[in-house]
């Protein structure tokens, strides 16, 4: 479920990353595209561990009854 | 037998009786090895020359002689406030001391001793820094006081944490790294005030840097002396 | 009347047990006898019962009067014995007297303390610093410090390490005498010395 | 799914926030682009300092109960807070040579978070030195407790001794925030989105050492 919402947001982004003509203008997006791929970047690794961590303490809460 | 007869309870006063019992054991065997005072004057020594030394002929503007001497005085502190707690573990004296006498009276006891050892530093490394650099006071009265708080600044941080110190296996540089960062509020304060009171500043003008190094020593021995029972208690 | 009380006692270091479920109570007038292979935990408990450690589990409780005390409260009554307490070593045998009748809020009795010097075997011994002492003197004198304040509890880890013949039966009254009326604790594993303990508790064996 | 919607809703709203910071607030006169920055350096320094107010307290519950998990908290809070600070360096100081072309220049408000590095590392140093778990949670938290007790000194007396080149036109020293009101809202709202990421992660951080001591049974 997770991957495709990423992939759809991505694919908006795409969209909106037009070739700009004012060069000045240029610029904010790329600050922008970066930080939003910082951003979920980030985002996805933490549901990542989180999803990982939910895994382990099934694991040893099962063990442990 | 009531718990008064086994001086269950200690008033303050028998707590500010026992830190000065302490004080003197401390103080009496320093006497004896010498150790911190010796490690505390030499570096401050060593220091001292290597800096003026290197500068040679020219003449420091008071800003940087302000913050020179409190560099000194810091790392020539950090070779030597810790010795007093480590000294007790390293000899096993510290369950000794214990069993005999309560926590807040041997912080005090201690944090006087580290107030005197810096103290001592100070009255040898002073003279020989306003020689050595051709430090010109004008405000004198000014210049002593801040001297006075920032040491006792200096000694309450560096007292607690020769305590925290002290119990760690691996000390090294430790006791540096942990004190510096707490004692930079004491050292841009005391180095401001150094400075305006080199150029002639009286009470007067040195007063926002002498009410807060006051206060955060007020703060810092209180907070400590609430503490220290966690760090002496195993 | 004091009594002491260990109420389901456990030790543990990060992921090593000591012991636990260590129970008993001391009343003034008995004596207990700790005893376990080396390493087995006496000191450990040792350590618990004077306050000087904090118990990971249960806990050691002082009832005096029908108030109860934890063990850091009742210091002053309390005289330990071991192996890991050193004295001042660069102090005289002297100093080290005063210093610890003072701080315990006594007024520095010269005859007595001169007294128990000589009981000990180390009259003439006052003047000298203590790092000139043999490790059977500084044990004695440990026993000499441990007495200024007749302690009406008195914890010995291997009361007789170090000492020679002589020393030891010293100690061995010492020992008689403290458990006539007050309390006495021994954490040794020489069989003569675990006969001065009534009640018994095994560290090793509480798995 | 069901528990973990905060977290799709904290996604969501952090996007929205990088995309308002960039295409929906106006720029403040004089910093031109470089404002865009404060909706993630100021931020930053504020989860910097509240993970160091949370590790305080969970230091003083600890000496209080003396139950590891206490200990925990307070260690998890201050290894977060210690990413954040590094990051609020920074960002800082890449703002910094934007504005007034230098790296660094001690200016008072650096150096107070420069002070919450220094001791998030002792603090660590500290903990790295000593064996015995209880013994390093009990000294870490009277640490822990000292350095808060210091903060003060740091944050709000030294800036307010010395002059400041803190650009304060946005948030000045009342902490009266002069900002247009579109600023305001993406800066509110990207505030509240580090925070719920701060707990997040301090939450699986927390989960990992409570697991690590249930392996060990020593919960």
């Amino acid at each position: 479920m997770g991957n495709s919402v990423s992939l759809y947001l991505l694919s908006v982004l795409g969209l909106l990353f037009q070739p700009e003509t004012k060069e000045v203008g240029q610029n904010i997006y790329v600050v922008l595209a970066v930080t939003l791929i910082v951003w979920l970047g980030v985002f996805f690794f933490l549901l990542y561990l989180d999803r990982q961590l939910k895994q382990v303490k099934d694991k040893i809460d099962w063990e442990n009854e | 037998m009531n718990p008064r007869k086994y001086g269950l309870e200690e008033s303050v006063w028998t707590l500010l009786v026992k830190s000065n019992i302490i004080f003197q054991k401390d103080f009496h065997l320093e006497f004896r090895t010498r150790y911190a005072i010796n490690a505390i004057i030499l570096f401050a020594v060593i220091s001292l020359t290597a800096v003026s030394f290197s500068v040679g002929p020219i003449q420091l503007e008071p800003p940087i002689q302000s913050a020179m001497l409190w560099v000194i005085i810091f790392f020539s502190a950090m070779s030597g406030l810790s010795h007093i707690f480590v000294r007790e573990e390293e000899q096993q004296t510290s369950d000794t001391l214990r069993l005999v006498a309560p926590p807040t009276a041997i912080f005090l006891g201690k944090w006087g001793f580290n107030v005197v050892l810096l103290f001592s530093l100070e009255i040898i490394i002073i003279p020989l820094y306003i020689a050595l650099l051709n430090v010109e006071v004008q405000g004198m009265s000014a210049f002593l006081l801040i001297i006075v708080l920032g040491s006792v600044g200096l000694a309450s941080i560096g007292t607690i944490m020769a305590a925290i110190v002290a119990q760690a296996s691996t000390r090294g540089a430790l006791f540096a790294v942990l004190s510096f960062p707490l004692s930079i509020p004491v050292l841009r304060s005391a180095i401001q005030g150094t400075w305006t009171a080199i150029q002639g500043g009286g009470v007067a003008q040195c007063l926002a840097d002498i009410q807060l190094l006051f206060s955060f020593t007020v703060v810092i021995l209180t907070s400590s002396i609430l503490l220290f029972e966690f760090i002496w208690r195993k | 009347m004091i009594r002491i009380e260990a109420r389901d006692l456990q030790k543990q270091f990060n992921d090593r047990l000591i012991f636990s479920h260590i129970n008993f109570t001391l009343q003034s007038g008995e004596s207990l006898a700790i005893t376990g292979p080396n390493g087995s935990g006496k000191t450990t408990l040792v350590r618990i019962v004077s306050g000087l450690l904090s118990p990971s589990g249960g806990a050691i409780v002082y009832h005096i009067d029908g108030r109860t005390y934890r063990p850091v409260e009742v210091y002053p009554l309390i005289g330990l014995v071991g192996p890991y307490l050193q004295l001042y070593l660069n102090l005289t045998a002297w100093e080290n007297l005063v210093f610890f009748s003072k701080i315990r809020g006594l007024t520095v009795d010269k005859s007595r303390l001169r007294r128990l010097m000589a009981h000990f075997g180390l009259a003439g011994r006052e003047l000298d610093l203590l790092k000139t002492f043999s490790s059977g003197m500084l044990q004695r004198m440990k026993y000499v410090v441990a007495l200024i304040h007749q302690p009406e509890v008195l914890l010995v880890d291997e009361p007789t390490s170090n000492l020679d013949e002589e020393g030891s039966e010293t100690v061995y009254q010492l020992l008689d005498e403290q458990q006539q009326n007050k309390i006495l604790i021994v954490a040794t594993n020489e069989p003569e010395e675990i006969r001065f303990g009534r009640k018994r508790v095994d560290v090793a064996g509480q798995e | 799914m069901r528990r973990d919607w905060w977290k799709w809703f904290l996604g969501i709203w952090m996007t929205l926030m990088i995309l308002g910071a960039f295409l929906y607030t106006p720029v403040a006169k004089g910093l031109g682009e470089t404002t865009r920055v404060l909706y993630f350096h100021v931020p930053a320094a504020w989860v910097a300092t509240l993970s160091f107010l949370i590790s305080a307290v969970y230091s003083i519950r600890y000496l209080q109960k003396q139950q590891i998990q206490y200990d925990v908290w307070a260690a998890s809070s201050a290894q977060i807070g210690f990413i954040f600070t590094i990051l609020a360096t920074v960002t800082g100081s890449i703002w910094a040579k934007e504005i007034w072309h230098s790296y660094w220049n001690w200016d008072p408000r650096e150096t107070s978070i420069f002070v919450l590095l220094l001791i998030y590392a002792a603090y660590f140093a500290l903990r790295s030195a000593i064996e015995d778990t209880n013994q390093k949670a009990r000294l870490a938290a009277v640490y822990s407790i000292l350095a808060f007790v210091t903060v003060p000194f740091l944050v709000f007396v030294i800036p307010r001794i010395y002059d400041s080149l803190h650009p304060d036109p946005l948030i000045n020293p009342e902490v009266k925030i002069k900002m247009d009101p579109r600023m305001l809202r993406v800066f509110l709202g990207s505030l509240f989105g580090f925070t719920l990421l701060f707990y997040w992660m301090l939450r699986i951080k927390t989960d990992i050492e409570f697991l690590k001591l249930k392996l060990t049974k020593r919960m």
